[in-house]
C-alpha cells in the first residue's frame, strides 16, 4: 500500500469509526480512493489528506476534525460523501453550492458505485445484519437475538 | 476600661466570628418561614421576608470582610457554627427562643424580637448577666466572659466598632495597622448577588466603621428613625408592616404606618412542624433521605462559602447559584406531609454536622455538576 | 374435439397462472404455445445472477430494480408515482400504487411469497356483510385446489397456526414444509402484543403475532421435495438446482430472492413437459382475433422483438384450440380492450381492486435485529374477518424484518440523515447507526377494498406504448369503506406500538411522497401491495360477470381469462395462492375438455 | 425604586386643562414617550402622557398579575402576560394563518393583506413593547448609515454614526446597558477613549461557551472575502454588575424594580430565561423605569391619563399646525363606552410605535406631502435553524440570549445580499417548535416513553438543543406598508392597521445564505441539524426552489422616515413633521434603514436628540 | 384522600420522580382532582387498581416483567393509556392536555377536557424543568451568571444512561 493509500485509510478510520482491518477487509479502499480522485478537482484529495495529517493527537483530535475537515466549506461535503461511500457503497451528488464553487465533475451524480460496493457497505455491519440480498446468515438465524456492530 | 472592651486582636477576631455566626443564624428561620408560604399567596410578605434574608447574607459577608481585613480566616464549617434550633438570640429586655417555624403571626412576632431595635442606656454596662439556658446555643455572648451577654446586638456591634478604633489607634502609634489582610480576599459587590453597590471592601478603619454601621442600621435600625441612612426601611419595621397590615411611608411615625395596605393571609402557609428534626421523620423513608440530603448539601454550601471567603471570591457567585437550588430543595421538603404528625408538614432541619459535610476539603469538589 | 392447429392451447403470459396451466396441460400431453412479452433472461442461473447483480448495483433498490423492462414491453414502476408519468396513465382521483413485472416468471420474481387462503366469509361478502358481491364458488369448492397450489408453490406453514376465522383443512393435511421460523423481532413484538384485545363495536378480537404461510422453502415434511433454483438453457436442457433448497434469510424476497428459495413461476415452467411446450419470449400479444359471428377466438396477433433495447418487431398470429390469457389483471383487460372486447355490459377492466396499505413504523425499545431474515416472517391475521366488515374494511398486518427500508429507504437514509444532516462521523456515527438500525420496526397494514365499477382499467388511443399498443389508463379512488378501515388499522397499530413500547414514527411520514387520501381530517399515506384484481370478475350470471367459474369468457367459448382479474372480491389475502388454485381448477377443466 | 406614579383621572385632567395649558402631549408610554417625557420634565415643562392601556402594571401587584397570567397561559407567546383589550388591541401570533394569493385576513387585530404573513407584534400596555422586549442593545454600524453610498442598497441616513454617538451614550445610561467595550468594538463601531458601559457584560451561557469552544477562530468565505467567526456577548439592557469605572469612576447605580413600595428586586438579572415576554423581577429595562424618574422629580407637572386612545390629529388647514388631539377615553376594557375629549397643547408627540403612529396619521387623513406615511415598513426577518449539540449543554437557562455571531453584520458582500446577526438562543427550540412542551408530548404520546426512559429522553432531547436565530437585514421598499381601511375597525371604532409586506429578494438572498451558514456552524460544532420548514407555515417563503419559514422581529421601522428633503421624507432629523411644525413623530418609524441592530437603542438615541429640539421649540 | 396514595405511587413510577418530589410540588391534590373531574373517579380507580395488581419488582427479571405489564395493560390500553399519558404530562408540565378525539368518542366527552394550565403554580412546579437541570422560564431563577456553568442535572433511580442495559 502506498503512503497515500495508507493515509486515505487512516482518514477513513477517523470518519467511519471502523478500524483499518474492517475497512481494508471490504476490499474497497483502493476503488474508493480512485472514485474520489476521478470526481474531485485535481489536488483536492491531497488537500483532504493533508488536513487529516494536520490533526492533533489526543482528546482534541475529534473536535479538530469536526472543525477543520467536516466543518470546512470545501472539505466537509467531500468528507461526508466519503462516509456515505463507505457505509452505503454509493456516491451522493455534492451540494449545488459546492459544485458551483469548486467545479463539478461529470461523474458527480448520485449513483451506486458497484455491486461489490453495495455488499461491502458498513451500514449492514453497524446494524448487526447483512446486505439485503447478499451474505445471508443462514436458515433460521433470524430467530436468534442480534449481535450488534 | 469597660469589661466589654476589646483589647486584643485575637479578641476582635473571635468577636467577628461570633458576628458571622449571629448573622447566619437568622437565615434558617427566615427561609423556612419564607418558603412555607403557599405559592401565589402573601405576595407582600414574600417580598418582605426575602429582602431581609438577602440582607442577612450581606451582613454575613460584611462580617467576613471585616475578619479578612484584619487577617482572620472565616470558617463556616466549624462544628457548632450552625445553631441547633430552637436557639437563643440576645435581645434587649427578655429572653426568647428562635424557632424554625412556618409563616404565621407568631413567627413574624418572633422575627420582630430578633430585630428589635435597642441600645443599652448610656452609662450602663453593656454586658448583663446571662441566665443558664440548658443545651441551647447562645449567640451574642461575650467571648471571654461566657456568663455574660450583650444587652443587644447593636451593643455587640458597637463593642466591635470600639475595638476596631481602639486597636487601630494603638497600632498607628507604632506606625503599623491592624488592616493587614489580603485585599484580594475581600468580597465586593461584583460577587454579591443582589443590590448593586451595597457591598464594599474593608481595607481600613473608615471602611470598617462604615460596614459596621450599615449592619446595625439595616438590621435593628436606630431608635430614632425607621429609615436607615440609605433611606431604606430597617428590618424591624419591614416585619412590623406585616403585623400592622400596612406599609410605612416616608415620614411615618414608629408603629404608625400610613402607606398602602399589606394583605396578609396567615393561613396560606404549609403547617411545617416547628423545629422539625431528622429524628421526627421515619428513618429510611424517601422523605428522610431527602431531608438528610438537604442537610448534606447545606453543609457543602457552607464549605463553599468558606472557600469564597478565603481568597476565592469568585466562588461566591457559584455558591449563590447553589443557594438557589436549596430554595427548591427546601420547598420540596416543606410541601411533604410529615407522617404521623396530625397534618403537619416536614421541612429542612438544618442539622449540619461535620460528618454531613463530608471531608472538610472535599466540599467544593463534591459539588461538581453531574452533566 | 379434433385439432386443426399445431397447438391445443395458446397461453399469454409466463407468470404463475400461465406456468401452472402450462405445466398441467403439458403434463397431460397437450401441446402448449406460451407467449411471454418480456425477455427470458431469468431462465438460466447465470441470467438470474445478472439480475441479482443489477439489483446490487442499482441506486434505488426498488421492487423493479433487478427487473428492468424491455422497451417493447414497458411496465409500471414505483417511482412513477412521484410525478405520474409512467406506463400507467392515471386518471385519479387517487393514484393506483402498485406495480408488476413483465418478464419470464412474471411478478412472482419479486413477490414476497405470502400464500394465504381466503377466509370462507371472503367468498360471501354480500350475503354475510351486505357489501361487495359473492363469489360463484365457495371456500369448500376451492379447498382441494388450495392444497394442490400449496404443493405447487411449495408453501411453508403449520396448519395449527392457520386455523382461524373459519379456515379449515382436511383432517390429515399439513403444508408441504414446516413454518418459517419467526424472527427475533416478531417474537419480541409478539411477547408484547399477544393477548391484546381489540373491540370493534361489540365484538372482541384477541391479537396474536403469527407466522403466515410463505412460498419459501423451509424444512420439508415427509417426502416433499423442495424445488430450488431454476437453470434452463436455450437448447432446452436444464441443470439440477444448486441452490434454493432452503431460505437463507437474505431479507430480499422483494425485489429478488438471490437463491430462489422463494417460489417463482419459472420453477413450475421448469417442471413442464418440454416435449409439449413451445415458449416464445419477447412476444407481445397485441390483438385477439375474434369471429364476429360466434365470438370464437381465431388467433392472437403478437409482436415479436429481437432486442430488448429496441422497438423493432415483426408481427405474427398464434393459433390454438383454446386461448388462455394469464398476462396479469391489468394486461388481460388491456389486451381485451385493445381488441375491442369489452365483455358483457362493458365490464372488462372494471372493479379494479388492490390492497391499499399503510405503513406503521417506529423504534423498538431494545435492539430487535432488523435487516435479518426473510423480508417478513409474521403477521397479524385476527382482523381479517368479523361483523365489522358490514361497515368498514378488514385488514391484516405484515411485520417487516427489513427495518425502515420500505418507508424511508433505510439503511441508506439512516446513514444519510446521520452524516449529511446530523453531521456525525467516526465512532459517534457508528454508535448511532448501531443503535438506530437494529431497533427499526415496520408493519404494513393492508386494507381490503371493495369492487367498484368506477375503478377501472381502460384504453385510450392517444396513449400508446413504443409498439403502438395502448397503455393502461387507470381510474381509481379509495372509498370511505376502505378509509374507515385505514382509521381502524392505524388505531390498532398505534395501540400495538404502545403496548410494545415502540417509539412511533408513523406521523413523521407526512412529508412522504407516497400518495395520500384524507379522511376525518386525517391524512393517510398509502402504497399499493401489488394485489391487482377484479378486472374480469367471475360469476354465475353471464350479464353480471365477464367469465364463468371455470374462468371462461361468457362471450367467447374458447377464451379463458385466468388470474386475479377473475376475483369478484379479494378479502384480505394476498391473491397469488387463490389465483394459483383457480388456475389449477381451470387447468383440470381444460385437460378434461381438450382430451375429449 | 419606589415610585410615585399616579394615574390622573379624566376629571382632574379636564380641570387642569382649564388652569394650566399643557406644553406637550405625548401619545404612548413606551421608551420614546418615556424618554421625551423625562427630558421635558427635567426642563420644567408641563407634560401630559396618554396611554391606551389601563396601566394596571403601575403597581407591583399589577405587574405580578401579568406574571401570573403568563404562568397560567396555555400558550406562552409574546403577549401571554397581557390581557386582551378590545379597546387597545395588539397583534398576537397565536391565530395567524397562511394566506392564499390575493387574500386578506382580518381575523387578527393587525389586518394581514399579504403576501407574507408577519407575526411581528408590539404591546399596548403601560411601558409599551419594552414590557416584552428582549433588551438587546447593539449600536448600528457606521456603515449602516450609508448603505446606499457604500453598497448601492436602501438609502443613506441624514445623520451619521458620529452624529449619534453621544446620544447612544445617553441611551445606554438610561437603559442601563451591560456590556464590555472590548467585545463591542467591531466593524468600525468606536467609543470615546475611556468609555465603559454602565455595567459589565453578562457572562456567556454554558451553551454559548460550548459552541464557541469549537467555532471561534474558524472562517467563512463570502464573495471572495474571508470572515473569521467568534461567539460574542451582546450588549443588554439588563442589570448586571455595575462598572465602577463608569462615568469617570463615579460608578453606576442600577435601577431595579419600579414599585409603589420597597421591594428591592431586579438590581441584577437572576437568569429567569424569560426576558420575553416578561421579566419577573424587572432586572430588564422597561420604560416604566424612566417614567418613574420623571414622576419622582416633577409630580405636579407630569400627568398620566390611561385608557386614553388617541383617535384623531386635528390640523389647522391654514398653518398646518396641530390644534388638538382627539382622544377616546374608555371606562372599561370590556365595553366600548367612552368619552371623546379634545386636548390642546403647544407641541404634540406621537410615540406609539411604527405601526400605530402612521395608523393614527392615516386615520386622521394625514398622508404627508411626501406621501410616505406608512410606507417603507421594515422589520428584521428572522430565520431559525436548530440542531442538537453533541453533548448536554444546559439549554433552557440564562437570559433569552447571551451570545451570538456578529461578524456578518457588515462587509462588502452587502452589495449582493443582506447582512445578518446571529443569536444563540438559551431557550432551545422554543421559538421554532414550541420546546420543551413539544418534546414532552412527542416523547409521551408518540414515542410511548414513561418512567426513567422518559426522564432520560427529556434530558437528552432538551438539554442539548441549539437554536440559531438569524436576524436578517430588510431594506426599505415603498410597497411594504401600513395603511388603514374603514371596513376594518376596532371596538372603539378606530381603524385598524392593514399591513402589506413582501420579504425583499435582497433579504431572501441573505436568508438562503444564512441557512447554508447554519449548516456550516453545525458541522463545525458537531451539532445535528433538525431544522424543517413546513410549507403550511404562515410565514413560509419559497426562494430559489427552497422554502424558509420567516418570522417577524418586532423591530418595526421606516413608516415616517426622516430625511433632509421634505419631498422624500416625513420628518426632519429632529423627528419633526415637515408638514406640521408642532408635531413630532418619534420612534423606529423615523429610521431610514435598520441594518442589523435591534432598533430600540437607536430610536432611544434619536429621541434624546429630538428632545433638545422640542425644548428649543418650547422656549 | 384515599386515592392520593395510589395516585402518587403510580405517578412516581411513570414520571421517575420519587413521591417526596411529587409532594414537593404542592400540586398532588389538585392534579388528582383534575384527573378525577375529567375522567371520573371510577375510571381512575380502575387504573390505580390495575396498577396495584402489577407484580412487585424485586428482581431484575421481574422488573422487566413489571415494565412490560405496565406498558401492555395500562399504557397500551385504549381506555387507560391516554389517561396515564396525561398524568405524566400533568406532572411534567402542569398542563392538562385535551384527550385524543378517539378516546372522547369511545368513552364520552367531559366538559372540562380542554388543554389548560391547572394553575399558575403548576406551571412553576412542572417537573420538566427539574429533570433537565433548568428552571421554569420566568420563575425559580437560578441566580445571576448561573447560566455560565454546566447544568446540574439531578441523578435519578433507573436512569438508563447511568446503568447501561
Amino acid at each position: 500500500m502506498t503512503a497515500r493509500e495508507e493515509s486515505f485509510v487512516a482518514l477513513s478510520v477517523l470518519l467511519t469509526g471502523y478500524d483499518s482491518v474492517h475497512l481494508l477487509g471490504t476490499g474497497m479502499a483502493e476503488q474508493y480512493l480512485a472514485i474520489l480522485d476521478s470526481i474531485l478537482p485535481t489536488g483536492m484529495v491531497d488537500d483532504l489528506l493533508a488536513a487529516y495529517q494536520r490533526l492533533p493527537q489526543g482528546p482534541q483530535r475529534e473536535p479538530a476534525a469536526a472543525a477543520t475537515i467536516l466543518g470546512d466549506a470545501k472539505l466537509g461535503p467531500v468528507a461526508r460523501n466519503l462516509i456515505v461511500l463507505w457505509y452505503c457503497g454509493s456516491w451522493t451528488q455534492l451540494p449545488a453550492a459546492w459544485r458551483a464553487t469548486y467545479g463539478a465533475a461529470p461523474q458527480d451524480t448520485t449513483h451506486a458505485v458497484s455491486a461489490d460496493a453495495y455488499q461491502a457497505g458498513l451500514q449492514w455491519l453497524a446494524a448487526g445484519a447483512h446486505p439485503a440480498g447478499a451474505k445471508a446468515q443462514g436458515y433460521g438465524a433470524w430467530a436468534l437475538g442480534p449481535e450488534g456492530r | 476600661m469597660d469589661s466589654s472592651d476589646i483589647t486584643t486582636l485575637e479578641e476582635l477576631k473571635s468577636y467577628l466570628y461570633s458576628a458571622m455566626q449571629l448573622e447566619h443564624a437568622t437565615l434558617p428561620p427566615y427561609l423556612v418561614a419564607l418558603y412555607s408560604i403557599k405559592p401565589g399567596t402573601n405576595l407582600d410578605a414574600t417580598q418582605i421576608i426575602r429582602v431581609v434574608a438577602v440582607e442577612e447574607m450581606l451582613h454575613l459577608t460584611f462580617a467576613a470582610n471585616l475578619l479578612n481585613a484584619i487577617g482572620g480566616e472565616p470558617d463556616l464549617t466549624v462544628p457548632g457554627f450552625v445553631p441547633n434550633f430552637p436557639t437563643y438570640l440576645p435581645d434587649g429586655e427578655q429572653e426568647f427562643l428562635v424557632h424554625l417555624a412556618p409563616f404565621s403571626r407568631q413567627t413574624i412576632e418572633n422575627f420582630l424580637q430578633i430585630e428589635r431595635p435597642s441600645l443599652a442606656p448610656s452609662g450602663v454596662n453593656k454586658l448583663v448577666a446571662r441566665r443558664e439556658h440548658g443545651p441551647f446555643l447562645h449567640l451574642g455572648t461575650h467571648p471571654r466572659q461566657t456568663t455574660m451577654r450583650y444587652y443587644s446586638i447593636g451593643d455587640f456591634y458597637k463593642a466591635i466598632e470600639d475595638g476596631l478604633v481602639y486597636l487601630e489607634g494603638e497600632a498607628q502609634k507604632q506606625g503599623k495597622t491592624i488592616f493587614t489582610g489580603d485585599a484580594g480576599r475581600q468580597i465586593t459587590s461584583q460577587y454579591y448577588y443582589s443590590g448593586g453597590g451595597h457591598l464594599h471592601p474593608v481595607t481600613d478603619l473608615a471602611t470598617a466603621v462604615t460596614a459596621i454601621r450599615l449592619v446595625i442600621e439595616q438590621g435593628e435600625g436606630q431608635t430614632a428613625t425607621i429609615y436607615d441612612s440609605q433611606k431604606e426601611l430597617a428590618h424591624y419595621y419591614r416585619f412590623d408592616q406585616l403585623i400592622h397590615g400596612r406599609y410605612y411611608r416616608s415620614g411615618d411615625a414608629i408603629e404608625h404606618p400610613t402607606g398602602e395596605p399589606v394583605s396578609v393571609d396567615w393561613d396560606a402557609a404549609y403547617p411545617v412542624k416547628t423545629d422539625v428534626k431528622l429524628a421526627d421523620i421515619p428513618a429510611g423513608s424517601e422523605l428522610h433521605q431527602a431531608a438528610a440530603a438537604f442537610n448534606q448539601a447545606y453543609a457543602r454550601f457552607l464549605a463553599e462559602i468558606t472557600e469564597a471567603y478565603n481568597g476565592k471570591p469568585h466562588k461566591l457567585m457559584e455558591a449563590v447559584a447553589h443557594m438557589f437550588e436549596f430554595r427548591n430543595a427546601m420547598t420540596v421538603l416543606i410541601r411533604n406531609p410529615l407522617p404521623g404528625s396530625n397534618g403537619l408538614y416536614a421541612g429542612p432541619t438544618f442539622e449540619v454536622s461535620p460528618e454531613a459535610a463530608g471531608a472538610p476539603q472535599a466540599g467544593a469538589e463534591s459539588l461538581e455538576v453531574v452533566a | 374435439m379434433t385439432s386443426d392447429t399445431p397447438f391445443d392451447a395458446v397461453i399469454v403470459g409466463a407468470g404463475v397462472a400461465g406456468a401452472l396451466i402450462a405445466k398441467q396441460l403439458t403434463g397431460a400431453g397437450l401441446r402448449v404455445l406460451l407467449l411471454e412479452a418480456g425477455p427470458g433472461t431469468s431462465q438460466s442461473f447465470n441470467g438470474y445472477s445478472r439480475h441479482l447483480q443489477q439489483f446490487y448495483g442499482a441506486t434505488s433498490k426498488s421492487a423493479e430494480s433487478p427487473w428492468p423492462p424491455a422497451a417493447a414491453a414497458p411496465q409500471p414502476d414505483s417511482s412513477d408515482l412521484r410525478n405520474n408519468n409512467g406506463y400507467f396513465v392515471q386518471r385519479g382521483p387517487d393514484l393506483y400504487g402498485s406495480t408488476y413485472t413483465r418478464t419470464w416468471g412474471g411478478s412472482t420474481l419479486h413477490w414476497l411469497g405470502v400464500s394465504l387462503r381466503m377466509l370462507p366469509e371472503d367468498f360471501r361478502m354480500h350475503s354475510r356483510h351486505g357489501v361487495g358481491r359473492d363469489w360463484p364458488l365457495g371456500y369448500n369448492d376451492l379447498a382441494p385446489f388450495y392444497a394442490r397450489a400449496e404443493h405447487e408453490l411449495g408453501v411453508s406453514a403449520d396448519v395449527a397456526d392457520q386455523r382461524y376465522h373459519g379456515v379449515s383443512f382436511a383432517e390429515d393435511y399439513d403444508y408441504p414444509m414446516q413454518r418459517v421460523p419467526l424472527s427475533y423481532s416478531d417474537r419480541v413484538l409478539g411477547a408484547a402484543v399477544d393477548g391484546m384485545t381489540v373491540w370493534f363495536d361489540h365484538e372482541s378480537f384477541d391479537l396474536k403475532v403469527r407466522s403466515y404461510p410463505a412460498a419459501r422453502n423451509s424444512i420439508p415434511r415427509g417426502a416433499y421435495q423442495p424445488v430450488g433454483a431454476v437453470d434452463l438453457h436455450d437448447d432446452g436442457s436444464s441443470n439440477p438446482p444448486l441452490l434454493g433448497g432452503r431460505c437463507q434469510g437474505n431479507t430480499s424476497c422483494t425485489p429478488i430472492c438471490p437463491v430462489q428459495a422463494k417460489y417463482n413461476a419459472g420453477k413450475s415452467l421448469a417442471q413442464a413437459d418440454r416435449r409439449y411446450l413451445t415458449m416464445l419470449v419477447q412476444a407481445v400479444a397485441s390483438k385477439i382475433l375474434v369471429d364476429p359471428a360466434n365470438g370464437g377466438v381465431q388467433g392472437i396477433e403478437y409482436k415479436r422483438y429481437q432486442d430488448p433495447a429496441s422497438t423493432r418487431f415483426t408481427t405474427a398470429v398464434a393459433k390454438g384450440r383454446v386461448y388462455i390469457l394469464t398476462a396479469h389483471a391489468v394486461e388481460n383487460a388491456r389486451l381485451m380492450l385493445a381488441s375491442g372486447l369489452t365483455g358483457p355490459r362493458g365490464q372488462v377492466g372494471q372493479t379494479l381492486m388492490d390492497h391499499p396499505a399503510l405503513y406503521a413504523w417506529g423504534l423498538a425499545p431494545l435492539a430487535i435485529g432488523a435487516f435479518r431474515g426473510p423480508q417478513s416472517s409474521a403477521g397479524i391475521e385476527d382482523l381479517r374477518g368479523g361483523a365489522f366488515r358490514a361497515r368498514h374494511a378488514a385488514f391484516r398486518f405484515d411485520i417487516g424484518n427489513d427495518g425502515w427500508r420500505s418507508t424511508t429507504g433505510a439503511p441508506d437514509s439512516t446513514v444519510s440523515e446521520a452524516v449529511m444532516s446530523q453531521r456525525l462521523f467516526g465512532t459517534a456515527l457508528r454508535d448511532q447507526l448501531a443503535n438506530l438500525l437494529s431497533r427499526q420496526v415496520r408493519m404494513s397494514l393492508a386494507i381490503e377494498q371493495l369492487p367498484d365499477p368506477a375503478n377501472a382499467v381502460t384504453v385510450d388511443p392517444q396513449y400508446l406504448d413504443a409498439l403502438g399498443n395502448p397503455r393502461p389508463v387507470i381510474s381509481y379512488h379509495i372509498d370511505d369503506y376502505t378509509k374507515a378501515g385505514m382509521v381502524a388499522a392505524s388505531g390498532v397499530a398505534r395501540a400495538l406500538f404502545r403496548r410494545a413500547g415502540v417509539q412511533d414514527f408513523s406521523e413523521s411520514g407526512n412529508g412522504s411522497w407516497f400518495p395520500s387520501v384524507y379522511y376525518q381530517g386525517r391524512e393517510f399515506h398509502y402504497h399499493g401491495m401489488g394485489h391487482f384484481s377484479g378486472t374480469h370478475a367471475m360469476g354465475d350470471d353471464p350479464q353480471q360477470s365477464v367469465i364463468d367459474p371455470d374462468q371462461r369468457a361468457w362471450q367467447h367459448h374458447n377464451l379463458f381469462l385466468a388470474g386475479s382479474g377473475s376475483f369478484p372480491t379479494m378479502g384480505t389475502s394476498n391473491p397469488t395462492l387463490t389465483l394459483a388454485a383457480l388456475a389449477l381448477r381451470t387447468a383440470d377443466h381444460l385437460v378434461a375438455t381438450l382430451q375429449q | 425604586m419606589i415610585s410615585s406614579i399616579k394615574k390622573t383621572s379624566l376629571a382632574e385632567i379636564k380641570a387642569r386643562l382649564e388652569q394650566h395649558p399643557i406644553e406637550a402631549v405625548i401619545v404612548g408610554t413606551g421608551i420614546s414617550g418615556a424618554i421625551i417625557a423625562n427630558e421635558l420634565t427635567k426642563a420644567g415643562k408641563n407634560v401630559l402622557l396618554l396611554e391606551a392601556g389601563p396601566g394596571t402594571n403601575l403597581t407591583l401587584q399589577g405587574y405580578n398579575e401579568f406574571l401570573s397570567n403568563f404562568y397560567g397561559a396555555t400558550s406562552k407567546d409574546n403577549q401571554a402576560p397581557y390581557p386582551v383589550n378590545p379597546n387597545a388591541s395588539m397583534p398576537r401570533s397565536t391565530n395567524l394563518r397562511k394566506l392564499q394569493p390575493g387574500e386578506t385576513d382580518s381575523a387578527t387585530y393587525m389586518v394581514q393583506s399579504g403576501p407574507y404573513v408577519t407575526d411581528t407584534n408590539y404591546t399596548r400596555v403601560y411601558g409599551g413593547t419594552t414590557m416584552h422586549w428582549e433588551a438587546k442593545t447593539p449600536r448600528m454600524l457606521p456603515e449602516d448609515f450609508k448603505s446606499q453610498t457604500l453598497f448601492g442598497q436602501g438609502v443613506d441616513w441624514p445623520l451619521g454614526y458620529d452624529d449619534l454617538e453621544e446620544f447612544y451614550q445617553v441611551a445606554e445610561r438610561e437603559i442601563g446597558v451591560s456590556a464590555d467595550v472590548e467585545d463591542q468594538s467591531y466593524l468600525g463601531v468606536t467609543f470615546p477613549k475611556d468609555y465603559v458601559y454602565p455595567m459589565k457584560g453578562l457572562p456567556l451561557s454554558y451553551l454559548d461557551q460550548q459552541v464557541a469552544k469549537r467555532l471561534d477562530g474558524t472562517e467563512v468565505e463570502l464573495y471572495g472575502q474571508r470572515y473569521p467567526l467568534k461567539i460574542r456577548p451582546f450588549p443588554q439592557g439588563r442589570n448586571g454588575i455595575p462598572n465602577d469605572k463608569y462615568d469617570r469612576g463615579q460608578g453606576y447605580v442600577p435601577v431595579g424594580a419600579v414599585s409603589n413600595h420597597q421591594i428591592e428586586i431586579g438590581e441584577r438579572c437572576q437568569g429567569n430565561t424569560n426576558c420575553v415576554p416578561i421579566c419577573p423581577v424587572q432586572a430588564r429595562y422597561h420604560s416604566g423605569k424612566t417614567l418613574a424618574k420623571a414622576f419622582q422629580r416633577a409630580t405636579g407637572s407630569i400627568h398620566l391619563l390611561v385608557q386614553a386612545v388617541a383617535s384623531r390629529v386635528v390640523i389647522d388647514p391654514v398653518s398646518g399646525r396641530v390644534t388638538a388631539l382627539e382622544v377616546k377615553v374608555y371606562k372599561d376594557p370590556k365595553s366600548s363606552e367612552h368619552e371623546t375629549v379634545t386636548i390642546a397643547a403647544t407641541i404634540f408627540v406621537l410615540a406609539s410605535n411604527a405601526i400605530e403612529t402612521p395608523r393614527l396619521m392615516l386615520a386622521s387623513g394625514l398622508r404627508s406631502s411626501s406621501g410616505l406615511i406608512g410606507r417603507n415598513l421594515m422589520d428584521h426577518s428572522y430565520l431559525l435553524s436548530w440542531a442538537t449539540m453533541p453533548e448536554i449543554c444546559g439549554t433552557m437557562r440564562g437570559t433569552s440570549v447571551t451570545g451570538g455571531i456578529i461578524d456578518l453584520r457588515g462587509g462588502a458582500f452587502r452589495r449582493h445580499q443582506a447582512a445578518f446577526s446571529v443569536d444563540i438562543h438559551n431557550d432551545g427550540w422554543g421559538w421554532a417548535v414550541g420546546s420543551p412542551y413539544s418534546d414532552l408530548t412527542t416523547l409521551v404520546d408518540q414515542y410511548n416513553l414513561f418512567g426513567p426512559e422518559l426522564r432520560r429522553g427529556l434530558i437528552n432531547r432538551i438539554s442539548s438543543q441549539l437554536l440559531l436565530a438569524f436576524m436578517i437585514e430588510v431594506m426599505p421598499s415603498e410597497s411594504n406598508r401600513v395603511t388603514v381601511d374603514p371596513q376594518y375597525t376596532d371596538q372603539l371604532g378606530n381603524m385598524r392597521p392593514v399591513v402589506s409586506f413582501t420579504v425583499p429578494e435582497y433579504t431572501m438572498r441573505g436568508a438562503a445564505y444564512a441557512r447554508e451558514f447554519a449548516r456550516t456552524v453545525f458541522a463545525r460544532v458537531g451539532a445535528a441539524d433538525q431544522s424543517r420548514y413546513d410549507p403550511g407555515d404562515y410565514g413560509y417563503v419559497a426562494y430559489n426552489g427552497q422554502g424558509y419559514a420567516i418570522r417577524g422581529g418586532n423591530h418595526l421601522a421606516g413608516t415616517h422616515v426622516m430625511g433632509n428633503d421634505r419631498n422624500r421624507s416625513v420628518v426632519d432629523t429632529n423627528q419633526r413633521s415637515w408638514d406640521h411644525p408642532n408635531l413630532y413623530l418619534v420612534g423606529g418609524g423615523s429610521m431610514p434603514t435598520i441594518g442589523t441592530a435591534n432598533v430600540t437603542l437607536t430610536l432611544a438615541a434619536l429621541c434624546y436628540r429630538s428632545a433638545r429640539s422640542m425644548l428649543d421649540q418650547l422656549q | 384522600m384515599s386515592q392520593l396514595e395510589p395516585f402518587l405511587a403510580f405517578s412516581a413510577e411513570v414520571t421517575a420522580f420519587p413521591i417526596v418530589e411529587l409532594q414537593g410540588t404542592g400540586q398532588a391534590e389538585s392534579y388528582l382532582q383534575t384527573v378525577e373531574d375529567i375522567v371520573g373517579t371510577q375510571r381512575l380507580d380502575r387504573l390505580l387498581v390495575l396498577y396495584q395488581s402489577l407484580p412487585l419488582a424485586t428482581r431484575e427479571d421481574i422488573r422487566q416483567a413489571r415494565a412490560d405489564r405496565l406498558r401492555r395493560d395500562i399504557f397500551g390500553s385504549d381506555e387507560l393509556g391516554p389517561i396515564a399519558r396525561n398524568i405524566i404530562k400533568l406532572w411534567y408540565s402542569g398542563t392538562w392536555y385535551e384527550l385524543p378525539s378517539a378516546w372522547t368518542e369511545a368513552y364520552g366527552p367531559a366538559p372540562q377536557d380542554v388543554t389548560f394550565v391547572v394553575a399558575p403554580s403548576s406551571y412553576v412546579e412542572g417537573l420538566l424543568w427539574t429533570a433537565i437541570g433548568a428552571h421554569p422560564a420566568g420563575a425559580k431563577a437560578p441566580g445571576y451568571a448561573s447560566w455560565q456553568w454546566p447544568p446540574h442535572i439531578p441523578p435519578f433511580a433507573g436512569d438508563p444512561a447511568a446503568t447501561p442495559r
